[in-house]
């Protein structure tokens, strides 16, 4: 993203920014993204982000676990699967076939969830494409913090012109706009 | 017993002389090779002791990184009947007591593991006693002479030493050979050998505990001074006064075999032998009787008196004048005269006392009622008991006064357990005293030459317990030390020409030509371990009853408390007291392991506000114990004073554990008396001198809290219904489809509550089979202790008068009546009785007690609780319905301990072997030696429990199928079954529908443990049955 | 279990060492840190990029930790996987391909293979017990009182055999025994060590399950020196379990001719219809056969 | 903007959103106070007592423990399952709340969470090291090995107690980290030491606040919240099963699951009041963790123990009901036996203190607050020992009845878990944002 030349909107308050995008898609302005210190109510659904598959991803997940953990325990400690078979266990006197179903409940809840959240966990970084030590594209040090910034595209602009995006974003609260050009990027960035 | 139990010696080795009999157990032991490598000392395998002819040696670690080196080594010349690997049983004599008892001994690779009883005795019958299951150990003691000692060297040369013992003795003029009671005549040529070659000289017998009482008594009453042959399996009345014939009275294996012979009911004989018990303190032949009265100890005789009178009054004999007349409660004594003259001919009068007047009262007794020649006899007695207290006196007096210049002692102890062996020891070292012994005990100290005895399972010798009866003795295993038998160090010290054959001891020619002398085969003697049979004259009673009467009459009954000493099952007399197992077991009345302790009744306590774990200061016999701690004794009578003999040994052991200073020695509150020497009736003081000791008891409640696990009843109900307190079986549904154990083997056990004295054989036996650990009292203490085996005993306590009382049920307290005679089982309702009890300070509920033993193991449960909570399948379930656990795969959760309903689980808290903090046989090679090879050292951390020793089963299986056959029933045993001289334990294969097993689980007595919790044991009890003419009430269901 | 391990107080000498050592070494580093910082305030320039960020950061500035990091781990997981593999296994005694001299260089090659000698003619107990035991040195003297391979060593017997004879005292000149002699056994190495926790009984698979020594030994007649063939492991010991059968055998009629041990156990199975193959059905997986 | 008409606002102070960072950054910023110093150097000292007394247990063995043949589980388990009861706020807060919407969770979350994780991790030590051979602990994992496949148990609720701790606390601490990126990215960019730039930058996994991430970061939160909600309802059931399943009267009740997730919200709500009070005035969060906070919280425990309380009277009356004689004297000896102390402590601690929390002032007053919170604490360690010991020491047979006291050793370790659980805590307090701050921002009313 940083390769690109970009117009940042910078903003102090989330709802300021809500309203500018708004605004925005509303004359057809494309915007690249928006980075927020926390989560914007509604900003999603006012930049157009399609809703992300995550869940079907999440179930398939949770779905793998729980086969996977009713399979550990057929293959273990039933006769079903003709393996039990070659080591019968008598424990206790319980069950060595499907009636002993209720004693795998647990475990294979415990597969479920496990693999269902470590599932959408290792999904989400996927996505998002994040790792551990990855240099992040940071455009302003206080978008963690207090700033919210709008980021567009020279060219997303299409039909609205430079001076009346600034007006736009301007009236709508933006407290200062500035560029970003990748050739002199440490410009903009301390 | 079948054929697992080839006990034959090798006949070849008689008919040729080829092979030497010293071969059979190697060379010798190669000590230097055990004890010279420290590295080995932190081995913990279970099968480093495979030195004998082969096997594992030394785990030095090499100088690369590959695996520690092992070495297997050899015979150089295999003996041929030698199999490494496979037991071999042979026919021997246990040396506890000078007995000639019977028995047979496992041997592998050379070295015994096990002693049992040989089933074919009429002495033993398959059963062996605590401690002569634990005697085993005594071979491997560390403590033991490896060398003769002069002057306190030692001195591996016995050719010298021999020099040095001769010379000494013949300068002297008056040598006192001093001898425990001599069955053997091998070791009586041997003192004969000494007496005609040293002129002075003179043989006194010295035993620690006396029966001279009923010699003597024999002796004026018949002319035959011996102990009679009693017949407790013929007698359908049995009375005892204070004698313990099931726990040590004379010769207890062979008494309760007997007696339990006559205790079994079935549907079609519902006979039982009613058994009563006249005592003072709680023995545990008290807590098997059918009726128990406690009596003061110093009216012993009286009641005797009393009873002689009454039966004599409805047999038209002549009375006992001038004693006062004395009844039990309810008249009691009354009932007893005439039960015995209903069972004439069959019924059987003894006493415990030491008095000889005693027992000429209870000759006469037995000859009123015609019991000679039935239940009792002569002919064929027990010659167990020579010892003369007025010789030993003179023998005393003589070293006093210098009339014997040298003793020598033989294998006796009498400065610990004779009661004025302090003095002795005084007078002793004034003279020269030699001694043979196996250990340097408190009587060798004194000595300036020890000439180091063979242990009997290194010796040849016969013995002849009862007349006409001889057992032979044959070492199971080559001399561990340099030690010699003492038969032969007395022959060579009186000069004869001992030839010793290579590696052979001249005893075992003696032995040969004595059992040929004496009509019997020699081969075959010594494969079955006796000969002959027990028969010789049977004198007629010629007795009178004047001396009697006048000592009884001249006896003081005070007020004020009298002592009783005892034995305890474990340690006995005390000659044997440093062995661990003895102690770690715990006594079958207090469930108290290894204290000494002063018991009395909860009435005497009470009223000196006294509590149990009170330290006393004890003064009997002008003797004084300055701290023993206090024992209240549920049962036993007022105003007596119960102390157990055979503590406070005070010999140096190498070993510091709990048995090192263990307990006060009470000999010398022993009293001796032209009578006899008396163990009961001084009169004593207790004085409380401290408080706050807590006894390492292995159960500490004693009610059974009015559940049903434990099931009773009388044989008037048991006659109306077989099946008697076993009439509702629960329904049990199970959820799912039962596995199927019909194919192949089921195991299986049955208790016979009828059966069990509670004598604690089988746990000692299981703990040598099993290997199981010695933790020392502190462990018990902290309810820690590994038995697999153990025997519960509760007490139901005789409500003594109509009492109306409150009862605490939970918060509230609940008006509640007792009636007088009914049996009270649980917490609340004793303190309510103890709280009403408070106002007249009677405590009489405490005074009758009635008291079961269950053993309990591992009821290996179809269904068991634990296995289900194992998370690492270290427990489970075979196919022949073992519950299997799995040492090596534990982890220690100790999930399944908890979950076990039975509380059989044992865990490994710590590391129990190779650890000095458990400084018992488990940490010295030597005393390793005794653990079984076939089965595991259970590591720290990991659970353990009964297994039904299934390393017998597997070695049983095995058999079979080598010889290509059936298993037949009792090949496989666990080692509770076969130490049981009752058969009160039985193990098979259920799914054998001849075995004895399967026809106890059919049984209407039987019923298994808290069947409706569904765990579905495989062991079954059998309801116990009491020849009570009273209903035994329904335990008071509030 | 913790055997030397628990013992050995150089195990804790060199943990307390190790310990002190990274302690020093952690404060050297902190005075080492503190003092460049203190150069660093007083000469900002002075200081010239160190070794560390000339040779090292300059390379690695660009890479990912977390790979990096996760390439170390796997590295040290192999390494020291691979390392605690190898000594687990020794420790637990799984030791195959063990081949250790022995005291007597005897081969079996030459006695089992050439000269066709039985097993169970020197291993007499195989069949018999638990152990198949090593022959005592009569059992060697049977033959070799005669045969002294004198011809292979110029007229004087075996320097092999010397061993044997003079362990056992014999005069091979003379053909005696001296009757006085010390005899001292063979300290054999062993080769198959069973951990102590596992019950191991030869007669059950000689002579019961009639198992060929080769299955467990291998080509135990081809050895010029003995090694083992098997891993001796529990897994090891299963399979074959699973797979052998047992003595159950019925001839053409129906008739039972395997071991009457079993009849019962087959007459239950045949009923049920169940087939009665191998010696895990028996139960010969089950804990309690080989652990107690 | 959510903005509830009625409410009080969250978050009191009129803080602005840089406010908040600066505020909740400032002890990471800043050199730690003396207080914290205090602190953790106590907690430390504690952590040295745990890991003296786990070597001497490991070295020795179980046998330095007061258990025996009867109570085979003494302190031991006792501190396993108050810990996983306390590790249950956390998550519960988060996950739970965060269904509900309950916004007010927002600024306790963190530390809730924290706490769970740190709670699971000492509950963990207890059945790793009442192992008699702990160094084997990793044979209850179903890993297959040459023994011939050899696996583990499926009936044993040992082995379901291995899944779920395992998975809740991996699952709890994947739950925690992910909320905690976006702030970890804040300290990132506030950070102005290499260093601190450096690990929060490693940490913060390049998180740059994009509205994609944040779409994408809202429905995994959810989605966690949602299988953590069943997770943490089912670690305690499964926990109780431990007992539940079990043959002892007193163990065998199938109220357990249901009483035992009670009792873990009941102390966990404890625990997290304990540490709520004291960190609000010791790192000035007075505004964010406001007196609000403190009484729904209160409002909870309340509930909770009331429901526990509910659960002790049914099991008396089941007890009764059921005609068993060994579960009737197994209840009868709870609460009239030699440890009848401990059940009525349990009883006061657990049904009859919170009962006080009816009253407002009560539930406003922080001090007061606190003392409740240790109360509940005690209670609900009793209300474990209760269980345990109380029910083994006088099971079936009568021969086996026996009594348990713990030995130093037991109590050093459970001190020492004290000291682990705070040094975990101080050091989060110290190193991370305490206070969800994204979250934070998100509800702060700064435009008015």
């Amino acid at each position: 993203m940083l390769d690109k030349k970009l117009i940042i909107g910078v903003y102090d308050d989330g709802d300021n920014l809500l309203h500018s995008v708004e605004k925005l898609r509303k004359r057809g302005v494309e915007i690249l993204d928006c980075f927020t210190p926390y989560p914007i109510h509604n900003l999603d659904k006012a930049l157009g982000i399609k809703r992300s598959n995550l869940t079907v991803g999440a179930f398939l997940c949770g779905f793998t676990g729980f086969c996977l953990g009713l399979l550990l325990q057929f293959y273990t400690m039933t006769s079903h699967l003709h393996t039990f078979k070659s080591w019968p266990m008598i424990i206790g006197g319980k069950p060595q076939n499907y009636m002993m179903i209720p004693s795998m409940v647990p475990v294979t809840f415990e597969c479920t969830i496990l693999f269902t959240a470590f599932g959408i966990g290792i999904l989400f970084f996927i996505r998002a494409k994040m790792i551990h030590g990855k240099i992040p594209d940071i455009l302003d040090p206080r978008q963690t913090d207090d700033r919210m910034l709008l980021v567009v595209t020279p060219d997303q602009l299409g039909e609205v012109s430079r001076s009346e995006f600034d007006s736009i974003i301007t009236s709508a609260g933006a407290i200062e706009i500035r560029e970003h050009n990748p050739e002199h990027s440490n410009d903009n960035q301390h | 017993m079948g054929n697992s139990n080839k006990y034959w010696r090798g006949v070849e080795e008689l008919e040729s002389k080829t092979i030497s009999n010293g071969n059979e157990f190697s060379d010798a032991l190669p000590m230097d090779e055990i004890f010279g490598d420290a590295e080995e000392l932190t081995a913990n395998r279970r099968d480093f002791l495979k030195f004998f002819g082969f096997s594992v040696s030394a785990v030095a670690l090499a100088a690369c990184n590959k695996a520690p080196i092992k070495y297997a080594i050899p015979y150089i010349e295999k003996p041929e009947t030698v199999t490494p690997g496979m037991p071999l049983y042979y026919a021997t004599n246990c040396g506890v007591y000078n007995e000639g008892f019977p028995i047979l001994a496992k041997v592998r690779e050379g070295r015994p593991i096990k002693l049992d009883g040989n089933p074919n005795s009429f002495l033993s019958q398959g059963g062996l006693c605590a401690s002569g299951q634990g005697s085993i150990l005594s071979l491997y003691d560390t403590n033991r002479l490896s060398n003769p000692v002069v002057d306190g060297k030692e001195n591996a040369n016995w050719a010298e030493v021999d020099k040095k013992v001769m010379g000494v003795l013949k300068a002297s003029s008056g040598l006192r050979i001093v001898t425990r009671t001599v069955t053997s005549p091998i070791m009586k040529a041997s003192i004969d050998a000494m007496l005609s070659a040293y002129p002075g000289s003179s043989h006194v017998v010295y035993d620690p505990i006396s029966y001279s009482g009923i010699t003597k008594a024999n002796e004026a009453d018949f002319g035959k001074k011996i102990i009679p042959n009693y017949m407790f399996d013929k007698a359908e009345v049995i009375v005892s006064f204070g004698a313990d014939f099931l726990g040590t009275w004379i010769s207890p294996v062979r008494f309760s075999a007997d007696y339990t012979k006559g205790r079994v009911p079935s549907p079609e004989n519902p006979k039982m032998s009613k058994h009563y018990q006249i005592e003072s303190l709680m023995s545990v032949t008290g807590t098997n009787a059918d009726y128990r009265f406690p009596i003061p100890v110093s009216k012993h005789g009286l009641y005797l008196a009393n009873l002689y009178n009454k039966v004599a009054a409805q047999l038209g004999g002549s009375a006992i004048s001038g004693v006062a007349s004395q009844e039990l409660p309810g008249n009691n004594l009354e009932v007893i005269a005439k039960d015995l003259v209903n069972a004439r001919g069959k019924s059987l009068v003894i006493s415990g006392s030491n008095n000889m007047h005693d027992q000429q009262i209870v000759n006469a007794i037995n000859n009123l009622l015609g019991n000679y020649g039935s239940t009792l006899n002569l002919a064929g007695g027990m010659n167990s008991s020579q010892f003369d207290e007025q010789a030993f006196d003179a023998f005393v007096a003589d070293v006093k006064g210098g009339r014997a210049d040298a003793v020598l002692f033989v294998n006796c102890n009498p400065v610990y357990s004779y009661h004025r062996g302090v003095a002795l020891a005084e007078s002793l070292k004034k003279v020269k005293v030699i001694s043979t012994n196996i250990v340097a005990d408190e009587t060798s100290a004194l000595a300036q030459i020890i000439a180091p005895d063979n242990h009997w399972l290194e010796s040849w010798d016969v013995q002849q317990p009862a007349e006409g009866y001889y057992t032979i003795s044959q070492p199971v295993i080559s001399k561990v030390f340099n030690t010699r038998a003492a038969s032969e160090t007395l022959r060579i010290w009186s000069g004869a020409d001992v030839k010793t054959a290579d590696n052979d001891q001249a005893s075992h020619n003696w032995v040969i030509e004595f059992i040929n002398a004496n009509g019997g085969n020699a081969d075959k003697s010594i494969h079955d371990g006796f000969f002959g049979s027990a028969t010789g004259s049977s004198p007629s009673y010629s007795g009178s009853l004047d001396n009697a009467a006048s000592d009884i009459a001249g006896r003081k009954s005070g007020n004020g408390m009298s002592l009783a000493l005892y034995q305890k099952v474990g340690p006995r007399d005390g000659s044997w007291a440093l062995n661990p197992w003895a102690h770690e077991m715990p006594d079958p009345v207090t469930k108290v392991a290894y204290d000494n302790y002063v018991t009395v009744s909860m009435h005497d306590a009470k009223i000196n506000g006294w509590e149990q774990g009170d330290w006393m200061k004890v003064t009997a016999n002008g003797h004084t114990i300055e701290k023993l701690p206090l024992l209240v004794q549920p049962g036993q009578a007022r105003n007596s004073v119960g102390l157990a003999i055979g503590y406070g040994r005070e010999a140096a052991t190498s070993q510091k554990n709990d048995l090192t200073d263990l307990g006060q020695n009470a000999y010398p509150m022993v009293s001796a008396t032209s009578n006899g020497t008396e163990y009961q009736g001084m009169s004593v003081t207790l004085e409380k001198v401290g408080s706050g000791y807590v006894f390492a008891q292995t159960q500490t409640h004693h009610m059974i809290e009015g559940r049903d696990f434990m099931r009773e009843a009388t044989l008037d109900e048991y006659k109306e219904h077989n099946n008697v307190r076993n009439e509702h079986k629960p329904h049990i549904v199970s959820l799912w489809e039962e596995y199927d154990y019909t194919k192949g083997h089921h195991w299986g056990m049955a208790v016979d509550m009828n059966a069990c004295t509670g004598c604690g054989s089988c746990i000692v036996s299981c703990s040598i089979e099993n290997n199981v650990p010695v933790v020392g009292r502190n462990e018990i203490r902290r309810r820690r202790e590994m038995h697999w085996i153990r025997v519960d005993r509760y007490y139901a306590f005789e409500v003594d008068a109509d009492t109306h009382t409150k009862v605490r049920i939970g918060p509230s307290y609940v008006d509640q009546d007792f009636q007088k005679g009914e049996f009270v089982t649980k917490e609340n309702e004793i303190a309510g009785l103890d709280k009403a009890s408070d106002e007249d300070k009677d405590y009489g509920h405490y005074d009758n007690v009635k008291v079961v033993h269950q053993p309990v193991m591992c009821q290996h449960c179809d269904h068991a609780p634990c296995e289900t909570v194992c998370p690492v399948l270290a427990t489970t379930h075979s196919s022949e319905g073992l519950n299997q656990m799995t040492y090596n795969r534990c982890i220690g959760t100790k999930y399944c301990g908890n979950n076990c309903p039975y509380k059989v689980r044992r865990f490994n808290w710590f590391r129990y072997n190779l650890n000095p903090k458990y400084d018992y046989h488990f940490n010295n090679e030597l005393g390793r030696m005794v653990l079984n090879p076939d089965v595991t050292v259970r590591s720290r951390g990991v659970m353990e429990k009964c297994s039904f020793c299934v390393q017998n089963i597997q070695m049983a299986k095995l058999q079979a199928k080598r010889e290509n056959r059936k298993l037949k029933d009792g090949e496989a045993q666990t080692a509770c079954a076969k130490a049981c001289p009752n058969n009160a334990i039985v193990f098979g294969d259920q799914n054998d529908p001849n075995s004895e097993i399967a026809k106890l689980f059919k049984n209407e007595r039987a019923y298994k443990m808290l069947e409706e919790i569904d765990t579905a044991p495989s062991v079954v009890y059998l309801t116990k049955i009491r020849n009570r003419k009273e209903e035994v009430k329904e335990v008071h269901q509030s | 279990m913790s055997g030397t391990f628990y013992n050995n107080s150089t195990f804790v000498a060199i943990v307390i060492l190790v310990l002190v050592l990274l302690l020093i070494a952690g404060l050297l580093v902190g005075v080492m840190r503190m003092v460049r910082g203190m150069i660093q305030e007083k000469y900002p320039e002075e200081v010239k990029p160190g070794w560390y960020e000339r040779v090292v950061k300059s390379k690695t500035k660009d890479w990912n930790p977390t790979i990096v990091t996760l390439v170390v781990i796997a590295i040290m997981v192999l390494v020291l996987g691979g390392w605690g593999y190898n000594y687990g296994m020794t420790e637990v005694g799984v030791q195959q391909d063990y081949s250790p001299d022995q005291p007597i260089a005897y081969s079996h090659e030459l006695h089992a293979g050439k000269m066709g000698i039985d097993c169970q003619y020197c291993h007499t107990t195989a069949s018999l017990s638990r152990h198949a035991s090593i022959p005592s040195l009569n059992t060697c003297m049977n033959c070799h009182k005669g045969a002294q391979l004198r011809d292979k060593y110029n007229g004087q017997p075996s320097p092999e055999l010397m061993k044997i004879y003079k362990a056992v005292g014999f005069d091979p000149e003379t053909s005696t025994y001296d009757p006085n002699a010390k005899k001292t056994p063979i300290k054999w190495v062993r080769i198959h060590n069973l951990p102590d926790l596992a019950y191991f009984n030869h007669s059950q698979h000689v002579a019961v399950g009639k198992v060929e020594c080769q299955v467990c030994h291998g080509p135990i007649q081809e050895m010029e020196k003995v090694y083992q063939f098997s891993t001796l492991q529990m897994g090891w010991c299963i399979n074959c379990h699973r797979q052998r059968g047992i003595d159950v055998n019925e001839d053409d009629n129906g008739k039972y001719i395997g071991n009457k041990y079993y009849e019962q156990v087959h007459e239950e199975m045949k009923k049920k219809g169940e087939h009665y193959v191998t010696v895990a059905q028996n139960g010969g997986l089950e804990c309690a056969k080989c652990h107690y | 903007m959510y903005e509830a008409a009625i409410r009080k606002p969250l978050v009191t102070g009129d803080k602005s959103i840089s406010d908040v960072s600066n505020d909740i950054c400032r002890p990471i910023e800043n050199k730690p106070t003396k207080m914290w110093w205090l602190g953790f150097t106590i907690s430390f000292i504690c952590l040295t007592i745990f890991v003296i007394s786990i070597g001497w247990t490991v070295w020795e063995g179980i046998g330095t423990w007061g258990v025996n043949k009867t109570v085979m589980w003494g302190w031991d388990i006792t501190n396993f399952v108050f810990w996983v009861g306390i590790g249950h706020a956390g998550t519960l807060i988060s996950a739970i709340l965060l269904l509900f919407r309950q916004k007010w969770r927002m600024s306790i979350n963190r530390s809730a969470e924290a706490m769970t994780i740190f709670a699971v991790i000492c509950a963990a030590m207890f059945p790793l090291f009442h192992m008699g051979r702990v160094w084997l602990g990793y044979w209850p994992l179903p890993l297959p090995n040459a023994y011939g496949s050899l696996w583990v148990n499926f009936n044993s609720p040992l082995l379901w107690d291995v899944f779920a701790i395992s998975t809740y606390f991996s699952v709890s601490l994947l739950f925690w980290y992910l909320g905690l990126i976006p702030d970890i990215a804040t300290v990132r960019d506030r950070a102005t030491s290499k260093m601190r730039k450096f690990w929060y930058g490693f940490f913060s996994m390049g998180w740059n606040g994009s509205a994609r991430n944040w779409h994408r970061y809202e429905i995994v939160a959810l989605i966690l919240a949602g299988v953590s909600t069943p997770l943490v309802l089912s670690v305690h059931t499964i926990v109780s099963m431990d007992f539940a399943t079990s043959v002892e009267p007193g163990w065998h009740t199938t109220i357990f699951p249901p009483y035992f997730v009670a009792g873990a919200i009941f102390s966990g709500f404890g625990m997290v009041l304990t540490l709520l009070v004291i960190a609000r005035s010791v790192l000035n969060l007075q505004d964010y963790i406001t007196i609000g906070h403190l009484e729904a919280m209160t409002k909870v425990v309340m509930l909770t123990g009331s429901m526990v309380g509910l659960a002790y009277l049914t099991e008396f009356f089941i007890a009764a009901y059921s005609g068993v004689e060994y579960e009737q004297y197994a209840f009868l000896n709870r609460a009239f036996g030699p440890y009848s102390w401990a059940y009525w402590t349990m009883m006061s601690c657990n049904l009859f203190a919170p009962q006080v929390f009816w009253f407002k002032w009560a539930r406003t007053t922080p001090w007061f607050i606190f003392i409740m919170s240790i109360i509940v604490n005690i209670g609900m360690w009793f209300e474990r020992f209760v269980i345990i010991v109380t029910s083994l020491h006088r099971d079936y047979l009568t021969s086996s009845w026996a009594m348990y006291s713990a030995t130093i050793v037991e109590v050093a370790i459970f001190v020492g878990t004290m000291g682990l659980f705070f040094t975990c805590f101080f050091l989060f307090s110290k190193f991370l944002p305490v206070i969800n701050m994204a979250e934070v921002k998100s509800i702060i009313k700064s435009r008015e």
